[in-house]
């Protein structure tokens, strides 16, 4: 692209050809006001505060900035008197239609009106169009438009009905330099679905997501709504993204296999005695931690959701574990974050009640007990007892807004009721839902509690049934971080060394057809689940390939002649057991 | 030998994968079930040729168990679903023998129901102990 | 009929289509199956006695089909079948044991009585059927009443008594078209011992039940083949119609249905078979 | 492409069956049961589903084979033909024996004695029923005039009570054993008399669990229980009897209680079962080699035939006393008169009529008038010197016969032995000469069953290598011999000759063996033969009570062998196991010797299943593998004779009937001692 020349306010600067002008003006740091002006559109010059003074040569024009392509030799001038003069006619016209806009009246103070010359019109709307063209050309919705003309000109929707093609992505509200268009109900509505606040189309899926990298909602995103916007593309620099992008299958050759498909939190509404999700402010361990993050929605500051510091917090343990109505296990992760949560919360609000409501404290690990301790200098409360119940039942004014936990401490032996601001829930981890069938997927069996069995518990306890397939963190059972990457390692190096090997060890309680007690029935071939057995017709005989058979014998009990013969399974050995057993 | 001393002898040819596994949680959750039982590992509950469900009632058992994965969780995939499908067959086979083919269960025991499998040994045993000794096994009768 | 076939015969051999027709021959009151060649032998040639041609030949335990179909490769063998031939000739398709593609079968039915001599569920060729009609099959056994009386304790001394009377002469074995096993394992000595008298009662007259539970034809050759009148078929009518009953399968019928106790591809029906266990 | 069947006798025991061969482009590829046939009717036993197996062997002989320094060298057929005709005349008549054989057909039997006593000059001729029934046809040639069954096979469905004695019919006779128990079907009675646990035991109503070598006593007491109680058939044997004072004499002593003392059944056992013998409307007797080899054979036979005609059970359908004879020719083979006493049809060598017929026949001078020696003397005499050579065809003396270190010592005493048979057998080993013969598969040929009925066997296949029919063989024989009188081109020829000379044989042909088998007697072209004998009247004329006493036999238990060794058969296998042996089934069956002991017995020797035990009596040993079963009572031992590495008869004991000359091969005194 050509370089060319130009000056501004004197200063010479460099500047692409046809560029527009209010651009090269930003980058000198030269403050050019404007209204309809915004970057991802097309600029159209349409509230006219931009203008500027041009001269090329001899020849001197009042130019829009926003949309004048600079060139070569120009000489502009942003703050001339001309311009000066030119900008507060132009903002007391404005005036005159929207007197009570903010942005406009910051402009003419700035400018110096004090009152202006046309009066103050009383409507928001400058007809800057930006939220109609963002409708059309970025969004592609094409709800909203200019109706009628002259001094009626309006923006509306068709026949200034409701319109079922708004997706409401809010981008005419967030475009509109007045802040005439607004989303009613928006706040309630993204809080309902999402206590912790709205987030972006394009975000980082959470906080210590790996790779650490911004992801594409798919159900919030313009573009997979309309087709339109992919601002994001023009503004990322990286060229990163890519809305085309199809989710593929892909087919990848691998000699291992590591199942680390994690855990899931069990859903709190089944607990209907905690009432998650019918009274605001009780969290799950999980918002808690959002919440709790510098990176959260709040900034890492605690407060309840009407915004309030809370004075008194209630940490529920065990809530769905090691309870035989939905699991009998120990999550085995509670105790250990709950007391962080208590620590966390004591060192951000000082004079915040933590009530832990525990069955018994399971601080196993190096260091856990200690901390323990320490919590209990710090003053947090710990209530051995299980919260029975916890309602909004207030009982006077104090407890307004206030969260009723009714618990036996079963230290003391009477029923506590405590009202507190904020609950948190430390629910049962749970096997992902579909671990089931994943498992299956590799051949390997779940328990009833739907982790994956190791291959034994005590001798390989990263290793599963399915040769090269290993497991690791809790999509074998609970487990917390010290203990997972110490698995995780273990699984790691047995795959290391699988592959390191090059060769790998076969079964080696493979079935094989003795050729000459074969009769050629094919029996087997169709009950073999891997395929391992081809009958030859020609000679009249099967045949096992022992690289693909896994050992089952399925085929060797089928086969009435007894060719087939399972390695450490023959007939003549299960006989021998048999009658071994039997001997006494 | 009269009915309350007699003490059946069960021959439990087990899946290696979730039923022997089952057995063996029973064993270190040290969880109590009758000594009637005598196992035999196999790799898969498919791998069980009738031919040894026989043997065994030939020889001395008065019942004898095959344990696998649940329909589905088969190591093999399909292993069970054969094995299911003999049993059927097998049972009748021993109905029209003339063996109670209550001596004969098929039993789905995976890895982790320790507790499940020690059930079943207890109600089977009651069963076989209510069913007296097995006819076949005259030897057994007297010694 | 007889003479039709002939001509039917005639006709097949003049016309070169078949190598040879496999059939009863019967000469001074005595009958066999005989391979004809030559069209001036088809007047020995009888209907009314019944060798199953399919018969496994002992000791190679190949069938006499195969074994003439792998002398002379490629070449068609005509068969005078039976119902119960038809049925050996499809059951052994299935395992591999013939080539029904070289095989022209010449279907002819029996009559009530002969169907009621051999117990005969379908005494007639089911795809095949040239000659003849179709008659009602007799599917109880003589000695059905009597056994499906017996409690399950009765069955047992039902069977005790039976089996005592085996003299272990594999002639079940030996004369079922369907038992063509290289080693039987009514000879494993590791299963059943050996050289004894009477035989271990029921697994050595299991095996045979009990492989064949979804195979055997209903031809009656163990029953026929048994000095002793042992009532072998009472079983496989129990498992025949249990198979039948679970998977809508009788073995014979249709060359291209798989039997269904040694698929694990087809699994309707599975959830009926819990409650059978 | 040809396949076609072809129907031949089995070469096994004498019940008779019929099957097909099945044979493919040449090659015999299976057995076919007949189904149209009375005693076959579609089953066969283990041995015959299986008989086409050892006539492929590969061991079968192919080619003559002359012992040269020690070693057996292939020869031709001339050489080896010719050595024999030259050495075979070198010896006297007297110093010459030949043993013909039950296995082969009664052509061949005819022309070995016609060999033996046209070219040979001598009655030297015998055969191996003199081990199994010559008492029985001694026996009942004394009682009713005719050594033979008395009745017909599938008749034994109707019958109303069956005594069997001394005879495992479901294991040695397994195709009679399926018409008796058909008969106990519809609701015969059976009475066992076996010092065994048989499988008869089983269905037994009575089962009379003796005293091997008692059966004398048995019979008595119950021929006792019977005149006491008054159950006897007054008016039979008012008419049809003779001598019936004397057995009522003798047989009074022998009350139940004094049988008891003898036998150790209970006496109350005894009583039933003559009851149940006596009463029912038809009641036949079986027995095989339990009452014939013994000491007592001919007594035994006797007292059996007695208990018949005691209550007219003879000459009835149903009834009768039925000689079962093991080997598919022994009938015939006597029939044909390869006996050192008489020519075919038993026509005695001793009458000078008889003679006349023959040496007219035959065309010869003169015919020896001495009756030969049997068997057991032939070997006896042989072992002493005086028997020089012995030609001996399709049998195996060397497993069969009493005694074998005796046997053993005879045969090799011998300047020349000739041995024809299908395989190198135990005795052909000792030969000086073998000639491979043909077997059963391989060469038409007549055989009489154990009831009489002469059956037609076919040949299916042509003989391996150079192997020969026994009667090409002996036929060419007889001629490099000098003889002009065995032209025959085939074996019909040779019937239609028997025929002609042997009355009972008299309307035999292979034309009307060609449907179905005729029971002799037959005297002519149009008689329908004789499924019954003894009907009207006894051979004899009238039937003859002997009164017997029993003897005990020769050698019984003392507190140095202090075991009763009882020998038999399993179903599994056939005598010498020269043919059953070959067979894969057969032998995985049951692939040696064993010794049935009573588990108290192990007991006391701390015997487990398996161990080998050595078994000996004071004529040999052997080491044999022990099988404890409740089958024999304690004391007693039982060891099949099949079985070469551990023959029962190295231990048996040659002691002889003195009239039939059949040794004692169920009784003698044996000790079990654990092996070393």
């Amino acid at each position: 692209m050509e370089t060319i020349k130009l000056k501004i306010n004197g200063f010479e600067v460099e500047a692409y050809d046809k560029q527009p002008l209010i651009e090269v003006a930003e980058k000198l740091g030269i403050r050019i006001p404007t209204l309809c002006h915004n970057p991802i559109i097309e600029p159209y010059g349409v509230c006219r505060v931009c203008t500027v003074e041009v001269r090329h040569g001899r020849r001197v024009r009042m130019v829009t900035a926003c949309n004048y392509p600079v060139s070569n030799g120009i000489e502009v001038f942003t703050d001339s008197e001309r311009v000066i003069r030119n900008r507060k006619m132009i903002i007391e016209w404005l005036l005159g239609r929207c007197g009570n806009v903010p942005v406009l009246n910051k402009l003419a103070e700035e400018y110096g009106i004090a009152e202006p010359r046309f009066g103050r019109g009383t409507d928001n709307c400058i007809l800057c169009g930006l939220c109609v063209r963002v409708c059309q050309d970025i969004v592609g919705a094409n709800v909203l438009g200019f109706f009628d003309r002259g001094p009626n000109r309006y923006v509306s929707t068709s026949y200034d009905e409701t319109s079922d093609l708004c997706i409401t992505c809010g981008a005419c509200a967030s475009v509109c330099p007045t802040g005439c268009i607004t989303i009613e109900g928006l706040q309630e509505g993204i809080y309902k679905e999402m206590p912790m606040g709205p987030i972006t189309p394009i975000h980082i899926d959470f906080m210590q997501a790996v790779p650490k990298k911004a992801v594409i909602d798919h159900d919030s995103c313009i573009n997979f709504k309309t087709g339109g916007c992919k601002v994001c593309v023009d503004v990322c620099e990286a060229e990163a993204i890519d809305h085309s992008m199809q989710e593929t299958e892909k087919e990848v050759d691998v000699g291992t296999i590591l199942l680390s498909t994690g855990f899931k939190l069990q859903d709190g509404r089944e607990l209907k005695e905690y009432g998650y999700g019918k009274y605001p402010n009780i969290l799950t361990s999980l918002d808690f931690e959002v919440l709790n993050n510098a990176n959260g929605p709040t900034g890492g500051k605690i407060v309840t959701q009407d915004g309030k510091i809370p004075k008194a917090i209630g940490i529920i343990h065990c809530v769905g574990s090691r309870d035989k109505k939905y699991h009998e296990y120990c999550s085995r992760v509670c105790c250990m974050y709950a007391l962080k949560f208590a620590h966390l919360i004591k060192e951000k609000i000082h004079d915040c009640e933590v009530y832990n409501f525990y069955i018994d404290m399971r601080c196993f690990g190096k260091g856990y007990e200690e901390f323990y301790n320490r919590l209990l200098r710090e003053g947090v409360n710990f209530v051995r007892g299980k919260v029975a119940e916890i309602s909004d039942a207030t009982l006077d004014k104090s407890e307004e807004g206030k969260l009723i936990l009714r618990a036996e401490d079963t230290m003391v032996g009477t029923v506590r009721r405590i009202p507190v601001d904020m609950v948190v829930l430390c629910l049962a981890v749970e096997a992902q839902e579909d671990a089931k069938s994943t498992a299956r997927l590799f051949g390997c069996a779940v328990g009833k509690d739907y982790f994956v069995n190791e291959k034994h518990p005590k001798l390989a306890p990263v290793s599963t049934p399915s040769d090269g397939v290993f497991i690791a963190g809790m999509v074998q059972g609970p487990k917390d971080i010290p203990d997972t990457v110490a698995q995780a390692g273990a699984a790691s190096s047995a795959i290391l060394s699988l592959i390191q090997q090059k060769e790998v060890e076969t079964e080696v309680v493979t079935a094989v057809i003795e050729e000459s007690m074969c009769s050629g029935c094919h029996i087997c071939v169709d009950l073999c689940p891997y395929n391992a057995i081809t009958f030859y017709q020609d000679r009249k005989k099967s045949e096992i390939n022992e690289a693909l058979c896994k050992g089952c014998g399925t085929c060797v009990a089928a086969c009435p002649a007894g060719a087939a013969q399972q390695r450490n399974f023959k007939d003549v050995q299960i006989y021998a057991e048999i009658r071994g057993l039997l001997a006494i | 030998m009269s009915k309350s001393e007699f003490e059946p002898r069960i021959v439990a040819l087990l899946c290696n994968w979730c039923t022997y596994t089952g057995a063996d949680l029973a064993g270190t959750a040290r969880m109590k079930y009758p000594p009637n039982v005598r196992t035999l590992r196999v790799m898969c509950s498919g791998r069980v040729d009738p031919a040894f469900v026989i043997f065994a009632l030939q020889n001395g058992a008065d019942g004898v168990m095959i344990g696998g994965c649940h329909i589905g969780d088969c190591h093999y995939a399909k292993g069970n679903y054969s094995s299911r499908r003999r049993a059927v067959i097998l049972k009748d086979t021993l109905e029209s023998l003339g063996i109670d083919p209550r001596r004969f269960r098929l039993e789905w025991i995976s890895a982790s129901e320790g507790d499940k499998f020690a059930e079943v040994i207890k109600k089977f045993t009651k069963e076989l102990k209510e069913l007296g000794p097995n006819p076949l096994n005259k030897g057994a009768q007297d010694a | 009929m007889l003479n039709k076939i002939r001509d039917y015969c005639r006709d097949l051999l003049e016309s070169k289509k078949v190598e040879g027709i496999l059939a009863v021959y019967t000469e001074n009151g005595n009958y066999f199956p005989y391979f004809f060649t030559k069209k001036e032998e088809l007047n020995n040639l009888c209907i009314d006695k019944k060798y199953l041609l399919l018969n496994s030949v002992k000791p190679l335990r190949e069938n006499l089909v195969f074994l003439l179909q792998s002398k002379m490769p490629g070449k068609r063998i005509g068969i005078l079948a039976r119902g119960c031939d038809e049925r050996a000739l499809f059951e052994l398709s299935k395992r591999g044991q013939v080539n029904l593609d070289n095989i022209e079968t010449i279907g002819y039915s029996c009559n009530e009585e002969q169907a009621k001599i051999c117990t005969c569920p379908t005494p007639y060729p089911t795809v095949n059927l040239k000659f003849g009609e179709k008659v009602e099959g007799v599917s109880e056994h003589k000695r059905w009443k009597e056994f499906s009386q017996l409690d399950i304790e009765g069955k047992r001394k039902f069977w005790e008594k039976e089996f005592s009377k085996c003299i272990k002469c594999f002639g079940c074995r030996n004369a079922c078209p369907i038992c063509f096993c290289k080693e039987c394992l009514m000879e494993d000595r590791k299963f059943v011992k050996g050289g004894e008298l009477p035989v271990e009662i029921p697994s050595f007259h299991f095996v045979q039940r009990y492989h064949h539970a979804a195979q055997c034809i209903s031809c009656g050759e163990c029953e026929i083949a048994c000095p002793m009148d042992i009532p072998l078929r009472l079983i496989s009518f129990v498992l025949l119609n249990r198979v039948k009953k679970l998977y809508d399968y009788t073995p014979g019928m249709n060359p291209k249905q798989e039997c269904p106790i040694y698929t694990i591809k087809e699994e309707r029906n599975e959830e009926a078979l819990d409650e059978l266990l | 492409m040809s396949y076609y069947n072809v129907l031949t006798v089995c070469p096994y025991c004498g019940s008779g069956c019929t099957f097909y061969l099945q044979v493919l482009q040449g090659e015999i590829i299976g057995i076919l049961p007949n189904k149209n046939h009375e005693i076959s009717q579609g089953n066969l036993c283990i041995k015959g589903w299986f008989a086409n197996e050892f006539v492929t062997h590969k061991d079968r002989l192919k080619k003559p084979l002359i012992k040269k320094d020690g070693n057996f060298v292939e020869a031709s057929w001339d050489e080896a033909l010719q050595l024999v005709a030259k050495k075979l005349k070198v010896y006297k008549p007297e110093e010459v024996g030949t043993l013909s054989s039950a296995k082969v057909s009664n052509e061949e039997n005819y022309l070995m004695q016609k060999f033996t006593r046209t070219v040979l000059k001598t009655n030297n001729v015998d055969h191996c029923a003199r081990l199994c029934h010559a008492s029985t046809v001694v026996g009942l040639g004394k009682s009713f005039g005719s050594g033979a069954m008395t009745n017909s096979i599938p008749e034994m469905e109707n019958t109303k009570c069956m005594f069997v004695i001394g005879s495992n019919t479901t294991e040695q006779h397994p195709m009679v054993a399926k018409f008796m128990m058909k008969a106990k079907e519809k609701g015969a009675k059976l009475i066992l008399a076996d010092p065994r646990k048989v499988v008869w035991s089983k269905f037994a109503d009575i089962h009379l669990q003796q005293r091997p070598g008692t059966d004398v006593a048995l019979l008595n007491g119950m021929m006792n229980v019977i005149l006491e109680e008054g159950l006897e058939d007054k008016k039979f044997i008012e008419e049809r009897t003779e001598d019936f004072e004397s057995l009522k004499e003798v047989v009074k002593k022998y009350n139940p209680e004094y049988v008891e003392k003898i036998t150790g059944i209970d006496k109350q056992l005894i009583v039933e079962a003559a009851r149940m013998y006596a009463k029912s409307e038809a009641s036949a007797i079986f027995y095989s080699m339990g009452i014939t080899q013994h000491t007592t054979g001919v007594d035994n036979v006797v007292s059996c035939a007695n208990l018949a005609m005691l209550t007219g059970n003879v000459g009835k359908v149903g009834t009768g006393v039925n000689a079962l004879r093991g080997q598919v020719n022994v009938q015939g083979a006597c029939d044909c008169g390869a006996l050192p006493n008489v020519f075919s049809g038993y026509q005695v060598v001793t009458d000078e009529a008889n003679r006349k017929k023959f040496e007219q026949a035959w065309h010869v001078d003169s015919l020896p008038d001495k009756v030969g020696l049997t068997v057991t003397e032939l070997i006896g005499e042989a072992a002493k010197g005086n028997i020089k050579a012995l030609y001996i065809m399709g049998e195996n003396p060397m497993v069969s016969d009493p005694d074998l270190k005796h046997v053993k010592e005879g045969l090799s005493n011998l300047e020349f032995l000739v041995v024809q048979d299908i395989f190198l057998t135990e005795t052909a080993q000792l030969a000086d000469v073998v000639l491979p013969a043909a077997s059963f598969a391989e060469k038409d040929g007549t055989y009489t069953t154990t009831d009489r009925r002469v059956q037609l066997a076919r040949k299916a296949v042509d003989p391996p290598g150079e192997a020969k029919a026994d009667w090409e063989i002996i036929s060419e024989l007889a001629k490099r011999m000098g003889s002009n009188e065995f032209n025959y081109s085939s074996p019909s020829d040779i019937m239609d000759e028997i025929s002609r000379y042997t009355p009972i044989y008299g309307g035999i042909s292979y034309e009307r063996l060609k449907e179905k088998g005729l029971h002799w007697p037959c005297h002519s072209k149009d008689h329908p033969g004789t499924p019954i004998l003894h009907k009207e009247k006894f051979s004899r004329g009238k039937g003859k009570f002997w009164a017997i006493e029993f003897k005990e036999p020769a050698e019984l238990p003392d507190s140095e062998y202090p075991f009763i060794l009882t020998t038999g058969r399993v179903i599994f296998h056939y005598h010498t196991g020269t043919m059953t042996r070959k067979v894969e089934i057969l032998n995985s069956e049951v692939p040696t010797g064993f010794v049935e002991i009573n588990p108290k017995d192990a007991k006391k020797m701390a015997l487990f299943d398996n161990s080998t035990v050595v078994v000996s009596t004071r004529r040999g040993s052997i080491q044999i593998p022990v099988k404890i079963t409740e089958r024999v009572k304690e004391g007693v031992a039982f060891i099949p004779f099949h079985f070469a590495e551990c023959a029962a008869n190295e231990l048996t004991n040659p002691v002889l009937d003195p009239v039939a000359k059949i040794p004692e091969f169920k009784v003698c005194a044996c000790k079990i001692e654990r092996a070393s």
